[in-house]
């Protein structure tokens, strides 16, 4: 299918995006924080949509929105709340900040100039139909090693998450 | 068994005897904590049947608090009775059966009768902070505390 | 602008394939009208037949047999006064309904109806169905912490580690079917044609497989697709928060969980989103083991003579209901006070009569026979959902948990390994 | 019989419990509006996540002075107000009170009239226990049962209705016997009843006693063991179901009950099943209590010579009958007039509840309301 409008929806799902991340840092509740930060989080499945990734937007909303936010929510909603409000929002490293904040912009202003050079002006079409095919070929043929790799690296991270929070096994 | 405990507790036991089939006896106040240790200990009257008072507006001693116990083992019933006077505390018998917590709070709500050593002795029926013991024979039947209720529910009258 | 219109009807794909959005809108309409009434359906059935597993008639005054029960209901809660706790928060709980039903009813538009009788077929159709339906219970969880009181934070809380926990069973489950899209095996279990031996993620491509493997896939690699059919049909109904699993909306425990605090219309936002999902469930079941819109024994009992046969069956119940409702009639007293009743339970038996015969004009009948077999599957799943709700008492949360995380996910993970192994050799 | 080995404290609402992540303890108010607390009972509930910590009951939402009404009503008058405490046992009640007053006043009631009672009152310990079942099994979750027993409660309602014409506040029995002799044909409906019964309580129990979600919601869940009970004066079904066979129809036998051959049913584990199991099995023996009364009851008087004022000579009496929750005593002190000078009612409900508590540290929010189920109170009883 012919995309619709592309323009128009890239700038929306940009402006969704930003604007949910802005919320996530700004907000004092930490729930509205976790929510601001799945509006980005469905942007970004959005944008991956648009780049012809079904396959990791469909991912992205499986695993990030649907997943791993409810289970920060559902932290965040054991925790108390009242105190987290109380704290102050903005400390003392406030310069360290701003300094990375003007590197990263920094960066982000050099790719735009520089962006011509260093990306290929049009981006490659992958057909949207083997997106799912192309992947599995990509993880689990070419890229077998780091995969499982990762994969054990999780394992690592799991089991120690269960040792650490378990008082007695 | 009620003459072996009037002969351990002497004249403490003021009467003992049966009515209607029904044995009783009535102790002084300063021996109710032994006599309901020693009727659960040796005479093995386990269970707690009730815990209540009757008010004899009209005696010395206005108040006689009523145990009612129950031996599993022998199937028999005893009421202890013990008589105090207004203001006076008895021990708490929380210690012996767990079941005189309730019983206890009630006899207190309704009687104003202290237990000394209650783990949580507040009302129980009525509302915390009500003015007044009901079952005290100076308590009308449509007597009510009126401050509480205009405060608490907003009417004028729960009548 | 119409040769836009009609170019679509000769094409054999979905309007979302052809990029045809007229089309495409007309069928997002009518999935949306249909969803409606068959949850003002389900509205109706499942207290009707509830209420015959407990001895009792169920809604009997609002119309003939309370057949206007529903629409009642739906004014009443319309008319209702939308409270709002004053502690809440307002943003919050305000979107969290939306949040559900917009959930709830995306889905659909993945779900074949027939081959071209979908909204569109995506490449990761059932990847698609299960994130989504997935962001449904963020809702429940904005809901129950948007209240600002203690059930309905219990049942939130509740809800988002059930489905959190049942989702993972599911989802292995589900790679199990989409497993045997690309496998045929060999041995006792080699069956149908051979393909490239890719598999698919659409929702289509999946029910395509089916026909040519001919077979469903419960019945494929026996009995790991009945293992793994079992795993997602008790998976759904946890997902769905219906009984035995309803812990999040449990009434006697936690009032009503998520929505104690809701009324009115947002209310029943949660109640149209708790059935569309449902039937969203249901429609994974169907077109991932049952087959989807296939009519039973499609290349068994083939010709056109077979055809002939199972396509006067969307016809043929519609006249069923409506001697139903005729034996209504006959059955209603005969009293004056009846007299509206029995006249507009004569009417409703002349209105399924009349969609029965509509139903066997040549060329509805052909196109409306895909619909027709996945809707009376999904039926058999609505039913079955009442069912369990009439005879089983609720799981405790631990108890669910074990089922969900002890039970559950190790058959999945077995019945998956199991498949790709059978498959492959 | 050793140190009892539960003491009930009370709910310490400051206690923090350490514990890695900072969790909330929830303070959550169960009642007194909730679907499963029977009523208006209210009670505290300190979780942690979903675990209880500590219960506090909160009672008395239905209090209406039955103690002190009775003080101002004649021994006649008074009677009806008993049927109000155990609503859902109300002939037991009666039953209780006439009994106390008899005892009293030093007459029996003749054999006639204590087979009608012995009727009356096992018919209502049935349709106290299949209420108890049906709500019961709503709290678990199986709607079905509730609707299955109110059917079946409705027969007894019947004939309740057809002798006294009341259906729930019977005011069946009066001083000294009963006030009407039973109608033409109640012989013949009751026997009707019980024969319909008997296949009825297999239907219950096809529903339930071999349902898998039914034996893990209710075995191991609210367990309470025998001296734990003693210990609290929990009486009745819950005390059978722990293992004590005791059952004041057999321990100390009142109005004839000591002619009928019936069995104590007991329960081992004493958890919630066990409970579940031992009422099921009461109504069985009722039933067969019931064909015994039907089969043997004598012709006769069915009201003892009273005098026209009832007028107690002064002492006082403690009576205790089984009622469908345990053990209801009556301890009246009479002065010698007209009124009771003190009536106090000893309530199975109220004693019962006091081993919520207990029974439900450690478990989870739906074991409490599985096991407030099973304790079987009724607030009317609790609060009097």
């Amino acid at each position: 299918m012919e995309p619709v409008a592309t323009t128009f929806f890239f700038y929306f799902l940009s402006a969704v995006a930003i604007v949910g991340g802005i919320f996530v840092i700004l907000r004092k509740n930490p729930v509205h924080s976790a929510l601001a930060l799945i509006m980005t989080l469905l942007a970004l499945a959005g944008l991956y949509l648009m780049l012809y990734a079904p396959f990791v937007a469909g991912v992205q909303i499986i695993l990030y929105a649907g997943g791993i936010m409810v289970l920060f929510l559902f932290v965040i909603m054991l925790v108390n709340l009242e105190r987290n409000q109380k704290e102050e929002q903005f400390n003392k490293q406030w310069i360290a900040g701003l300094l990375a904040a003007l590197a990263l912009g920094g960066l982000f202003v050099f790719v735009y100039v520089k962006g011509n050079v260093l990306f290929p002006a049009q981006v490659f079409k992958v057909p949207e139909g083997e997106n799912t095919q192309q992947i599995a070929v990509v993880l689990y043929r070419d890229y077998m090693f780091a995969f499982e790799i990762a994969s054990l690296l999780l394992l690592v991270a799991i089991i120690g998450a269960v040792v650490m929070a378990k008082k007695r096994i | 068994m009620v003459a072996s405990l009037k002969r351990q507790f002497g004249s403490g036991v003021s009467e003992a005897s049966t009515y209607l089939g029904q044995s009783y006896m009535v102790v002084d106040r300063s021996l109710v904590p032994e006599i309901l240790q020693v009727l659960r200990d040796q005479e093995q009257f386990d269970y707690c049947v009730d815990i209540t008072a009757i008010h004899r507006p009209d005696h010395a001693k206005q108040f006689e608090v009523v145990w009612i116990l129950y031996s599993f083992p022998r199937n028999e019933r005893i009421r202890v009775k013990t008589a105090i006077a207004d203001g006076e505390a008895v021990p708490s018998s929380v210690p012996i059966w767990p079941a005189a917590n309730w019983l206890e709070r009630e006899v207190f709500d309704m009687f104003g009768i202290h237990f000394d050593g209650h783990p949580d002795l507040k009302r129980i029926l009525l509302p915390e902070g009500w003015k007044g013991h009901p079952l005290r024979k100076d308590y009308g039947i449509i007597q009510q505390d009126s401050e509480w209720v205009q405060i608490n529910l907003g009417i004028e009258s729960g009548q | 602008m119409l040769d836009y219109i009609k170019g679509y009807l000769s094409s054999d794909v979905t309007p979302g394939q052809a990029g045809n959005i007229f089309w495409a809108f007309v069928y997002i309409m009518l999935v949306f009208v249909g969803l409606s009434v068959a949850v003002i359906c389900m509205n109706w059935l499942e207290r009707k037949i509830l209420a015959h597993m407990q001895v009792r008639l169920g809604p009997m005054r609002v119309g003939p047999h309370g057949l206007l029960q529903p629409i009642a209901d739906a004014l009443k809660l319309l008319l209702k006064e939308d409270i709002m706790p004053a502690e809440a928060d307002k943003l919050v709980f305000w979107t969290a309904p939306f949040m559900v039903v917009i959930t709830a009813f995306t889905v659909f538009i993945v779900v074949p109806f027939g081959p071209t009788h979908a909204v569109t077929d995506m490449n990761i159709g059932i990847l698609f169905m299960l994130g989504v339906s997935s962001l449904g219970v963020l809702g429940i969880v904005m809901a129950g912490w948007a209240s600002n009181s203690h059930y309905p934070l219990i049942g939130a809380l509740r809800s988002s580690a059930q489905m959190v926990s049942y989702e993972i069973a599911m989802g292995l489950a589900v790679i199990a079917a989409v497993l045997m899209t690309s496998l045929h095996g060999t041995g006792i279990y080699g069956t149908g044609t051979a393909t490239d031996g890719t598999g698919t993620l659409s929702m289509i491509g999946i029910v395509q497989a089916q026909l040519a493997q001919e077979t469903w896939f419960i019945f494929k690699f026996f009995p790991l697709g009945l293992i793994a059919f079992f795993i997602f049909a008790v998976a759904m109904v946890a997902e769905t928060n219906r009984a035995p699993f309803d812990l999040p909306e449990a009434e006697s425990e936690l009032t009503a969980g998520f929505h104690t605090e809701y009324s009115g219309f947002r209310w029943s936002l949660f109640f149209l989103a708790e059935y569309s999902a449902m039937i969203a469930v249901s429609s994974i079941a169907v077109t991932l083991w049952l087959g989807g819109w296939l009519r039973p024994f499609p290349n068994y009992l083939s010709g056109d003579g077979w055809d002939g046969f199972f396509s006067i069956f969307p016809g043929f119940t519609f006249f069923i209901l409506a001697a139903i409702a005729l034996v209504g009639t006959r059955r209603m007293p005969k009293h004056p006070y009846f007299k509206i009743q029995t006249i507009g339970l004569g009417a409703f038996a002349g209105a399924l009569a009349l969609i029965g015969v509509i139903l066997l004009i040549p060329p509805v009948r052909d196109r409306i026979q895909d619909i027709y077999w996945f809707s009376a599957k999904v039926a058999a799943f609505m039913y079955m959902y009442i069912w369990y709700r009439g005879t089983f008492p609720r799981y405790r949360f631990d108890q669910l948990m074990k089922v969900g995380w002890k039970v559950l996910l190790p058959m999945g993970i077995a019945v998956l390994v199991a498949t790709a192994i059978v498959g492959v050799f | 019989m050793t140190e009892p080995s539960t003491y009930i404290s009370h709910l310490e609402l400051g206690e923090k419990d350490e514990t890695y992540l900072d969790s909330n303890e929830l303070i959550i108010n169960m009642g007194p509006q909730h679907p499963a607390t029977h009523g208006v009972l209210r009670v505290i509930l300190k979780l942690d996540g979903e675990k209880v910590l500590g219960t506090e009951c909160v009672i008395g939402y239905l209090h209406r002075g039955v103690e002190k009404i009775a003080e101002h009503r004649t021994y006649t008058m008074f009677n009806p107000y008993v049927d109000r405490m155990d609503y859902v046992a109300a002939v037991s009640n009666g039953l209780g009170y006439c009994e106390a007053v008899e005892k009293l006043m030093n007459i029996e009631a003749p054999p006639r009239a204590k087979y009608i009672r012995v009727i009356l009152t096992e018919l209502n310990r049935i349709a106290s226990h299949q209420l108890w079942l049906g709500t019961h099994a709503l709290d678990i979750g199986a709607i079905t049962p509730l609707f299955y027993t109110f059917r079946d409660r409705e027969e007894i309602l019947k004939i309740f209705e057809k002798y006294c014409g009341a259906r729930l506040t019977t005011h069946a029995f009066r001083i000294g016997g009963c006030q009407y002799e039973t109608y033409d044909g109640f012989e013949k409906d009751v026997k009707k009843f019980l024969d319909f019964f008997r296949p009825k309580i297999d239907e219950y129990e096809e529903l339930l006693t071999t349902n898998r979600i039914w034996l893990e919601r209710t075995k191991g869940v609210g367990r309470i063991s025998d001296k734990d009970c003693i210990a609290l004066g929990v009486t009745g079904p819950v005390l059978r179901a722990s293992g004590v066979r005791w059952d004041i129809r057999k321990a100390q036998p009142y109005s004839g009950y000591q002619n009928f051959d019936f069995e104590i049913p007991i329960g081992t584990n004493g958890d919630t099943y066990d409970r579940y199991l031992v009422r099921m099995a009461e109504m069985r023996q009722s039933v067969r209590i019931c064909e015994q009364a039907v089969a043997g009851s004598p012709e006769g008087p069915i009201m003892a010579k009273v005098p026209k004022v009832i007028k107690p000579p002064v002492g006082e009496i403690y009576h205790s009958i089984e009622a469908p929750k345990g053990e209801l005593g009556y301890f009246i002190v009479s002065d010698g007039s007209t009124q009771p000078y003190r009536l106090r009612v000893r309530p199975p409900s109220f004693v019962n509840l006091q081993a919520l508590d207990l029974m439900v540290r450690g478990a989870l929010v739906a074991d409490v309301i599985a096991v407030i189920g099973t304790l079987d109170i009724v607030l009317g009883e609790v609060d009097r």
